[in-house]
């Protein structure tokens, strides 16, 4: 019988980005898959060695388009490791809301795409619309929709509008309720259950050889939140339980997701009644020397960056370490013996952003 | 009461007599002339003016204004407000306006009628806050200027031939698609009465072409997206056939006939089931519950027929690019995509017929209009006639399947078959012994 | 006055002959079958002028409908260029 | 009688002839509209940007035949049992036949449910 090699991109529907998936099939049956990566590369490990640890903020806003403060937040996590220093309180705070509302708009832009993958391009629009509002939010905080250059080393920009808290809340309560109406287009689907339950399956144990990390590895039963595992900033005055998932299928890494909107929601609302005042930047150190790593909870898993200083005001070098890189690579593991068109019911559920999976 | 407005034999023969005679007024000029000049005979311009005006003459050309009035009537008016309605109502459904472009949109119109102070009204409308009603003529505009590339490795002669036979076994769907007791091709006079004996079996054929078509477009692009789409394509096409042909079966168990025109003549008739008689319900075969389940196979199949959300894993853009239609570009993809509609509107059509009574409908109010066939006479037509009723049926039953459609996500192609072969062929064979054994009983 | 039935069933006929040699002629196997569904068809029309209106849109129905395409089906289960050595990709 | 079944396929063959043309016709008119302007890199086989590998062509899985198989065979059911459905009235005069088609039907179902059942391998 013969097999045969399908280019699912670089220009294809499913890929959401630049980057292919090839795959083998054998009739309608997946035999095997190989991503292809490379066409969106733009060397920033290469381009940060030659700007100042300041100005690089620019760039790491720019690694993911729909989720540019939790990059930019974890790359001065990791400077303020190599300078030693440590944002003020306020700052703390205003990151983990910023950081949380972020994480809300990218998961909405992740459920916008998921529908279009399954035929329901109702849910795009429906998914825009409740995006709209967070990006309202961080545009009354940051003064941007989209690469908000908002973290700093050493704080955050600017400190919060004196209303924002009563916008903030009024838009979490009205998300609450819309949130419903995408339960029932999407869970309470019958056919949507039938696509993803029990399709793209992956173990707990594959998913941690394979280093799937975030909102994909919780849906396989592991409770590893770095929120919750590794605290940084403000999270570890918050009370929450990280949200998992047992099955490891796509059905479960949807519902990771959903959950974890409701908990950024909560987060939110907890950090708003818990910020203090004072002040919410502290003044860096212009060079820095030695090594530092800071590993955050991105919205896609495991976000890492390695910055080592050599006493100049330049990074000597910087190692990004993206989730989607490596959780694009566990695909052919959920692939394998699934049909061809289990392919985007699988690809929609890890969420690939292909900016910072090729940096 | 004729009860429909439109009788498309008197209409197309009286205008192809007015056509012939505009033909044949040159020659009855020269034929004048000739007179005048004093020639006794004007040889042979007499004949040819007797053969233009003879009966099989003018019966060939009523037929083929006929035929353009119902493929214009299908493709120009009801394609177009089709396809207007789905892009609005999925917008509607989306939170959105959609499609916008009206007659404002057009810069002539609005610097020349827009100016009139109250007339010019819909015209002054800014660019963008129309009805949307031109966006699919500017579609159709555009796809007619685009390049039709020919993929160099494909089958070039099948791959420009399926196309062909997609369309033409569309669109021979609506020869046997009556719209009215008097808008019809298909079909004899028979007592007064049009009759068509077997013209739902026309429809399934037709019906049935088009899996063929696709195959051969998918194989013929030599691509492997239109290879796969071509193959689903007719894979479900074919699976949705027979619970269609097996609940038509259904029906016929109850109504003994597959002419649309008696299947809509039985409905108008007052609800009768067996013992029991009501006076006020028509006797629509939905009403019927022995045939509930065929119903809802048969609206189901409609919907896989016509390829449309959750059965439109041929098409299935997220995962094979365009599906069968990956290769095609500029009319011939219009044609193949915008045909598609065509089905929809044929299914809902078929769906009307069997299920919904067809064409039938109150009669409030009538006016009197000339006749065109037989001049000087006037004939009654009710205010709101027989094509008014059943164009609102499709229309509604197609805003069913736009509903559906949109707020459902698609079906995986296993599961698609997995539906309709372990799924709707049962349950269409109960509501065959259900209503064989209903009739059975009661009757006998 | 011509007979309308004979110059129907002359055209029906001379397009079935037609396609019958060119089933037997066609280089591609699919082609074959495409002028197959074309003969098919074309002797549904000439049941038609037999008077058997049913049996000519069964002939459609089932042969120009599914029997092509189960064709179809199974040439896609043989190589294509079957004339030729067997083609291997890569 | 005779002449009014060919009465009606008249139109039908007329229509035909339309529905044929109509698309060859639009084709057509399109090439005096549009214009052509093939390259080689437009011409390739579209497979999302890269270079196509291998062919389409091929001998495919035999999984969709076997739908094509049933199909056939339930169109021929199908359509006997449109023939007896047509003339219900005569064929309930005798209770036997009657009784016969329903066994028929009934043993379609049962062995449609027992096949559906049973197969788990051929279906895609």
């Amino acid at each position: 019988m013969a097999e045969m090699w399908i280019n699912m991109g670089p220009q294809h529907p499913m890929t959401h980005g630049l980057w292919n998936l090839r795959i083998k099939v054998d009739g309608e049956t997946i035999v095997d898959a190989e991503p292809e990566i490379g066409y969106l590369h733009r060397g920033y490990e290469k381009i940060m060695e030659v700007r100042e640890f300041q100005k690089n903020v620019v760039l790491t806003d720019r690694l993911c388009y729909v989720s540019s403060i939790t990059w930019s937040h974890c790359y001065c996590l990791a400077c303020e490791e190599l300078m030693d220093i440590e944002a003020p309180p306020r700052g703390q705070y205003l990151r983990v809301i910023t950081n949380e509302l972020q994480r809300i708009a990218s998961h909405l832009m992740w459920l916008a795409a998921y529908g279009p993958d399954l035929g329901l391009l109702t849910a795009l629009l429906w998914a825009l619309r409740e995006r709209e509002l967070f990006l309202d939010l961080l545009q009354l905080i940051t003064g941007a929709r989209m690469n908000q250059n908002f973290p700093r080393i050493g704080g955050v920009r600017n400190d919060m509008p004196s209303d924002f808290g009563k916008y903030c809340r009024k838009i979490i309560a009205h998300f609450r309720k819309k949130l419903e109406e995408h339960e029932a287009l999407f869970e309470q689907s019958k056919i949507f259950q039938m696509r993803t339950i029990g399709v793209g399956k992956i173990s707990r144990q594959e998913a941690v050889d394979f280093g799937v990390t975030g909102p994909n590895l919780r849906a396989t039963g592991a409770n590893l939140d770095l929120r919750k595992l590794d605290p940084y900033d403000a999270y570890p005055d918050l009370n929450f339980e990280p949200i998992v998932a047992y099955e490891g299928d796509s059905y479960a890494r949807y519902k990771v997701r959903m959950e974890e909107m409701k908990l950024s929601c909560d987060l939110i609302e907890q950090a708003l009644d818990r910020i203090p005042d004072g002040p919410y930047r502290v003044k860096p150190p212009r060079r820095a020397e030695g090594e530092a790593f800071r590993r955050t909870e991105d919205s896609r898993g495991e976000a890492l960056f390695y910055v080592i200083g050599d006493g100049d005001d330049r990074p000597y070098r910087v190692k990004i370490r993206s989730p989607v890189f490596s959780n694009i690579f566990a695909a052919p593991i959920m692939m394998r013996g699934n049909k061809l068109a289990d392919v985007v019911a699988i690809m929609g559920s890890i969420d690939v952003c292909v900016g910072e999976m090729d940096k | 009461m004729s009860g429909h407005l439109i009788d498309l034999y008197g209409w197309s023969g009286a205008l192809a007599s007015f056509v012939l005679w505009l033909l044949s007024l040159p020659f009855e000029l020269l034929n004048w002339i000739a007179l005048q000049t004093g020639a006794q005979k004007p040889g042979p311009l007499v004949g040819f003016i007797d053969w233009l005006a003879g009966p099989d003459l003018t019966a060939l050309v009523a037929l083929i204004v006929a035929i353009t009035i119902v493929l214009l009537w299908a493709t120009a008016f009801h394609l177009l407000i089709i396809m207007w309605i789905e892009r609005k109502m999925y917008s509607r459904l989306q939170d959105r306006r959609g499609i916008m472009i009206g007659l404002g949109s057009v810069e002539i119109l609005r610097n020349t009628i827009g100016r009139i102070p109250i007339l010019g009204a819909p015209f002054r409308r800014p660019s963008h806050l129309g009805t949307g009603f031109l966006q699919t003529v500017a579609d159709g505009v555009k796809l007619f200027q685009k390049e039709v590339i020919t993929p160099e490795k494909a089958d070039k002669w099948m791959f420009h031939t399926a196309p062909v036979i997609i369309a033409a076994s569309t669109l021979l769907l609506f020869v046997a698609i009556p719209w009215s007791d008097g808008f019809w091709l298909m079909g004899s006079i028979e007592n007064g009465r049009p009759v068509n004996p077997l013209g739902i079996l026309f429809i399934l054929a037709a019906f049935s072409i088009a899996p063929l078509g696709i195959l051969i477009a998918g194989w013929a692009s030599n691509n492997k997206y239109t290879l796969i789409g071509g193959m689903r394509a007719a894979a479900q096409l074919m699976s949705y056939e027979i619970p269609m042909l097996l609940c038509i079966i259904a029906l016929v168990v109850f109504a003994g006939t597959l002419d649309p025109f008696e299947l809509v003549r039985k409905q108008t008739a007052p609800f009768s089931l067996g013992p029991v008689q009501i006076s006020f319900l028509p006797n629509w075969y939905v009403f019927n519950p022995f045939l509930w389940i065929a119903f809802v196979v048969v609206f189901v199949t409609v919907i896989a027929e016509a390829e449309r959300i959750p059965f439109d894993i041929p098409e299935a853009e997220a995962e094979l690019v365009e599906g069968w239609t990956t290769e095609y570009s500029g009319m011939r993809f219009g044609i193949v995509f915008g045909f598609k509609w065509l089905r929809a509107l044929a299914g809902a059509a078929l769906i009307s017929i069997l299920f919904l009574g067809g064409w039938s409908g109150p009669v409030f109010a009538t006016f009197m209009v000339p006749n065109m066939a037989a001049a000087g006479q006037m004939y009654p037509v009710p205010i709101l006639p027989q094509e008014f009723w059943f164009t609102l049926r499709i229309y509604l039953i197609f805003v069913v399947f736009v509903w559906i459609g949109w707020s459902v996500p698609r079906v995986r192609i296993d599961q698609i078959l997995n539906i309709g072969w372990k799924r709707l062929v049962p349950l269409s064979l109960l509501s065959i012994l259900l209503a064989a054994l209903a009739r059975g009983a009661w009757w006998s | 006055m011509v007979d309308g039935e004979l110059v129907a069933f002359v055209i029906l006929s001379a397009i079935e002959v037609a396609s019958a040699i060119m089933v037997v002629t066609a280089k591609k196997l699919v082609h074959n079958v495409f002028w197959l569904a074309m003969t098919l068809i074309t002797i549904g029309g000439i049941y038609l002028l037999f008077r058997a209106e049913l049996i000519a849109l069964i002939q459609i129905i089932v042969y120009a409908g599914a029997v092509p395409v189960l064709f179809l089906f199974g040439i896609m289960l043989t190589r294509r260029k079957i004339m030729e050595e067997p083609h291997e990709s890569e | 009688m005779a002449t009014d079944l060919l009465a009606r396929y008249l139109p039908v063959a007329l229509f035909a002839i339309f529905a044929l043309l109509f698309p060859v016709g639009t084709f057509l008119a399109t090439r005096f509209i549009r214009r052509d302007n093939p390259t080689p890199l437009k011409d390739l086989t579209y497979e999302c940007g890269e270079v196509p590998e291998g062919e389409a062509m091929i001998q495919f899985h035999f999984q969709y035949y076997v739908f094509a198989i049933i199909f056939v065979v339930f169109d021929v059911a199908a359509i006997f049992l449109l023939l007896w459905a047509l003339s219900f009235d005569a064929t309930r005069a005798t209770q036997v036949g009657f009784a016969a088609i329903v066994l028929f039907v009934a043993i379609m179902f049962a062995a449609t449910n027992y096949a559906l059942k049973k197969e788990e391998v051929l279906y895609i």
